[in-house]
Formats: structure tokens, C-alpha cells, sequence
């Protein structure tokens, strides 16, 4: 089973949690990313994420493969949504059992991180005001 | 020589390019050539220090040879999470 | 509605999350607590959590209180179980939605700490070997 | 003056004193000497510094006197989470 998928429905975290529980584990942490109803101080309707699907996946699977080498867990899983999103809906869930809580947080978060600044995914923003744009955050140097 | 390559394009790349995808034949010795060439023809605003190039589904470099058939994909800044 | 809870029979995390739900919130983290089929190198059947509850319930709610006061956090939730648990039950959840994701991690480390070191619950395991103890880790200096 | 307390244990005090509460009539001028005298009496091992005190549900400190009519619970180590 892939610990990376990209889902163009909307899609439940409890069985990915689920998927996840392991007797010899102590520690579970996951982070979720919700779709704001402002950015930038602008309000916003709702977005779109769009993909370069093939490259994503295998982006995905190689951030996760690299927590697991990284970090003290067990497992690590992440879906992201692709496709149109309203306020409120969630955009990206990443999931990480781990023996000590220390390394779920750390993986978590560096999990999170890289596929924010890694994975081949844009969006685009529908603001109230009418207009829409894709973001594209300037690169910074590493 | 000259190759012939698929492109694809997304997010404003495709805006800007009208298409998602098209086909290109090309002389350009190496990848960046192939960005400053589309670059021209579309008037794409992004520079090349600010995307990364991917070919045939995997991440490559911008001074790599355009192979022939490929398909090679312009990556914007990515704002995915 | 209080944030801080004791349960004395299993819990459904979903529910837990779902209350804090937010448009405002671009970022959700959680935390949990399993119990793990071993601890210090000993091979455990179970445990039973006591609380001094009274006191258990009046410092949790004081913790989650803290932490909306030191970090820019929407909401945050903890649920503490109490009882007889079996390895891989569910000990302890903590829920923390925020604006953006630095402040929903740091709290969420930050409840699950304070959670750890200042609400008095107890944690009696048995072993698989047939003993079973009470868990007074020593104390350390701030 | 002696002051009449119910007293409260947990865990491994509650396991050595082998009652979960107790009443008990102290002539101790503070918590601390309440402890004191506990201590004595059922053999805890765990030292007064390993403890915090609470006073009818709440934490309190050491050098606190006893109250008339009380409920003092001493809180050894935690472990929840």
C-alpha cells in the first residue's frame, strides 16, 4: 500500500488513522490542513488544487520513505486533495505512530513541511471579491 | 539536431501557455534552452531560477539534453499543504 | 463545554475533532497517547489509569486554558482515559486548531507535556511476566 | 490545636496505606507535618520532596496549616499521558 495518495474527493482521516495503530507504538501525531476562509487578509470562497499527478506521487512516496530513514516511527501515511475545495474542507491529512512522541512530532512536522515545499501541487484561490489566482511562493534559498 | 519533445504545463504556466500540453521541436542543447525558448513564444513571467524541470515524470536537470519523445514538464513554485 | 476531559470507557477521537472545526483554521494537529505492548525493555499485558479527579479535571482545563493564552491557537481539546486499558488502546487525545501550523504543534507538544507532568492521573501496568506496578517517575528540576 | 482532615490517597500511597481515605485528628502545625506523621505511621517511601499537597481540590503548599474540616490528598509522581 502507498504511504502517499493524492484523493479528488473529499476523504475521512479516521481509517488512515486507523491504518496506523500498532501495538508496539505509544505515540500518535497528525496534522491537518484546512482551507482557510482568508489569506493574505484577503477573504476567500474557496480553492482548487491541481496536480502534476505522476511526479506528486512519486514525490509523496519518496518524503515519506525518507521520514521513516529519518525519524524513530513506525509508519507514516499523507493524503492531499486535489481538485475544487470549499472553506472548511480538509486539504492535506499526514498521520505518524511512533514508539516516543518525540519522533511523531518531528516526523510529522518535517513530513508536512517537505510536501508543502516539495510535492507538484498548486492552488488557486477563489477570493470573495470575485477575482482568483494561483499561488506561487517565491522560492527561498535553502 | 532537433527533437521532438511533449510539454506540459500547469497552474499559471498554463495560463499562460493557453494549452496544457503541446509538442515541441526543438534545437535547444539542454533543458533551459527548451524554458527560454517557450518563454519567448509565451511570454511565460516566471524565471527559470524560480521552477524546477521535471522529464518523463522524475525530477531531472535544467543543463540535461532534451532526449527525443520525452515529455518534460516546467514546474512552478508549488503551494500544495 | 469544557476542553479537558476524563473518560472512563473508550473514546472516538472523530467526534473530538470534528468540534474543532473552524474556517478561520488553516492548521489542526493531535496528538495520542497508545498503550504500547512494552515499556523499559518489559513486555506489558495492560495498565489502569487512577486520577485524583476532582483535581485531574480543574488542572486540565487549566493547562488547555494556558495554552490558548500563550500560543495563536483557535481552540484546543484533551481527553484522558481512566481505567482498565488493553495495549493499543487509546490513553490520552489532544486536538489543537490554529490559524497556521507552527502554533498548532507547538501547542499541541506544549498540552501533551504539561498534561504528562502536572494532571494527577496514574498509570498501574501489568506485565506480562505476572507483576504489575504503579509509575512515580522521579520528578526533575525545572 | 488539633484539626480534624480526611485525607486522601492514590496509587502507591493508597497501596501502603491500604485505604483509599482516612480521618485523622493532627496536632501538625503544617502539611508538611501532617505528611510527617503519616509517614510514620504507614511506612511510605516516597519522600515529602517526590510530592505536591492538595487541599479540597486544589494544590496547595507545604507550609500551609491544616484546615478544620478539610480534605488533604498528597500526589505522588504522575503519570498519566
Amino acid at each position: 500500500m502507498p504511504r502517499f495518495a493524492l484523493s479528488d474527493v473529499p476523504f475521512d482521516p479516521a481509517p488512515l488513522r486507523s491504518a496506523l495503530l500498532d501495538e508496539r507504538a505509544g505515540a500518535f501525531a497528525a496534522f491537518e490542513g484546512w482551507v482557510r476562509n482568508h489569506n493574505d487578509g484577503r477573504a476567500v470562497n474557496g480553492l482548487r488544487y491541481e496536480a502534476y499527478v505522476a511526479l506528486a506521487e512519486k514525490e509523496g512516496e519518496r518524503i515519506l520513505a525518507e521520514a521513516c530513514e529519518r525519524f524513530a516511527i513506525h509508519d507514516a501515511r499523507c493524503v492531499h486533495r486535489i481538485g475544487e475545495l470549499a472553506t472548511g474542507d480538509l486539504a492535506v491529512w499526514v498521520g505518524v505512530s511512533a514508539g516516543h512522541r518525540d519522533a511523531a512530532f518531528a516526523a510529522c512536522r518535517w513530513i508536512i513541511d517537505e510536501v508543502k515545499s516539495r510535492v507538484p501541487i498548486w492552488k488557486h484561490e477563489r477570493y470573495v471579491a470575485g477575482d482568483a489566482g494561483w499561488l506561487h511562493p517565491t522560492p527561498t534559498t535553502d | 539536431m532537433s527533437r521532438r519533445l511533449t510539454v506540459r504545463y500547469f497552474a499559471s504556466l498554463r495560463d499562460a501557455a493557453g494549452v496544457a500540453e503541446e509538442t515541441l521541436i526543438t534545437g535547444a542543447p539542454d533543458l533551459r534552452g527548451v524554458y527560454a525558448e517557450l518563454q519567448a513564444r509565451h511570454g511565460f513571467r516566471l524565471p527559470v531560477a524560480h521552477l524546477r524541470v521535471a522529464v518523463d515524470g522524475d525530477f531531472a536537470r535544467w543543463e540535461d539534453a532534451p532526449r527525443e519523445g520525452s515529455e518534460v514538464a516546467f514546474i512552478p513554485p508549488v503551494s500544495g499543504g
